[in-house]
């Protein structure tokens, strides 16, 4: 089990509740640390819904979902990026 | 090579002045502008999120992949967060080279990847609620473009 | 719409500002600033002849044709004559539009146009004698992307 | 026979030794015009030696060197233009 900081941005972040939190994980990638977060709490749940909607960087780097979380200490999530 | 990130608004005007002034060698000089549109009244505000830390060094990223891709002398962005009202300048972009293809091919390619590539997130405060936009396929596209 | 043909120097960054200022509506400004380079220390000054009466319809022609393409809410075209020094700004234009997009084709229009449209002829004065610059078939051939 | 200003900039004014001049012509269309002028002197010959080097203009507007001058009152003729 690691330590990781998780951060939420924009709508997941108003799904969720709370702009980042700190998880205890044994998952070895993205998307097993999706699956443990959807299985926590419906709101949770809800954020995580359609993984098709979702972005995530790790470590301040974009990445894929099948990405491993090996030695990552932040994971963020948040829908396609409108800038400019 | 110049990113700001800022809640503060910036001084168009005088961004592009210096920017061309310190653009010794070039020949070109393309800026972009991107404003708060009202949508015919409807819009209160815009709120961008970003996320701290990882804005900088994506823009710096893009900046970078601009720069070995044309010969560039010089280029600059600059992005807002935070709360924005109708008509105020949401961010620029200026690229300097010693030919005008190399400035504007660069200052597109800089918008397409800022758009889909660099984590702001916009919100629109209308008089009826506030809604995420939602990125757009088009933008998305435009990435293919380059 | 504005047109201006004249020996004096602009102020690019006045004239951007006032330019992205009475934008109304436009979510998009894109700018493009041409400079005369000094080619390694070998230009002296560039003498820029034109058509006068000519140019100035020629350049309203080219407008309104960048006017009928894209749906710009506003474009700008500054260009200057007579002896320019290196680092002296030759001429300006400027687009605004809804979108990106728009604006940035319709400048980049405009420059492939005035470039070769609108009757301007460059002579360089270097240490060694004064050439006029010769038109370059990329430049024609660009006016084929339209 | 009618009169007609003839215009020429850049090195085609710098060839032909001035910039403007008023002209009798018969002549009913531009080539026409051109071969009366090249005829004239050495120097309007080096000017118009290469016809695909220049450019022509009737009453300010671009056109070709078949063109009719009809009703025209003002003929420039200059290389390809190099502005921007």
């Amino acid at each position: 089990m690691t330590e990781i900081d998780v951060l939420y941005f924009a709508w997941v972040r108003e799904r969720i509740g709370l702009p980042r939190e700190r998880v205890t994980t044994g998952a070895a990638t993205v998307a097993g640390l999706v699956a443990e977060l959807a299985a926590r709490e419906e709101r949770y749940a809800a954020a995580f819904a359609d993984i098709s909607a979702l972005r995530v960087a790790l470590d301040q780097d974009l990445a894929d979902f099948d990405a491993a979380l090996d030695g990552v200490r932040e994971v963020a999530f948040f829908p396609p990026m409108t800038g400019g | 090579m110049r990113v700001a990130v800022q809640a503060e608004p910036f001084d168009y005007g005088a961004e592009s002045a210096a920017f061309a002034a310190a653009a010794e060698g070039a020949g070109a000089v393309v800026t972009f502008l991107g404003v708060v549109r009202d949508n015919g009244g409807a819009l209160r505000a815009m709120e961008i999120e970003h996320y701290p830390g990882m804005t900088e060094k994506a823009i710096a990223g893009i900046v970078e992949e601009a720069a070995g891709r044309w010969p560039l002398t010089d280029a600059l962005v600059i992005h807002r967060h935070g709360r924005l009202a109708p008509g105020e300048a949401i961010m620029m972009v200026a690229t300097a080279s010693r030919h005008r293809a190399a400035a504007f091919a660069a200052a597109d390619f800089l918008m397409d990847y800022l758009k889909s590539r660099a984590p702001f997130w916009k919100k629109e405060i209308g008089s009826d609620g506030a809604e995420w936009v939602a990125a757009k396929d088009e933008d998305e596209a435009a990435l293919g473009r380059w």
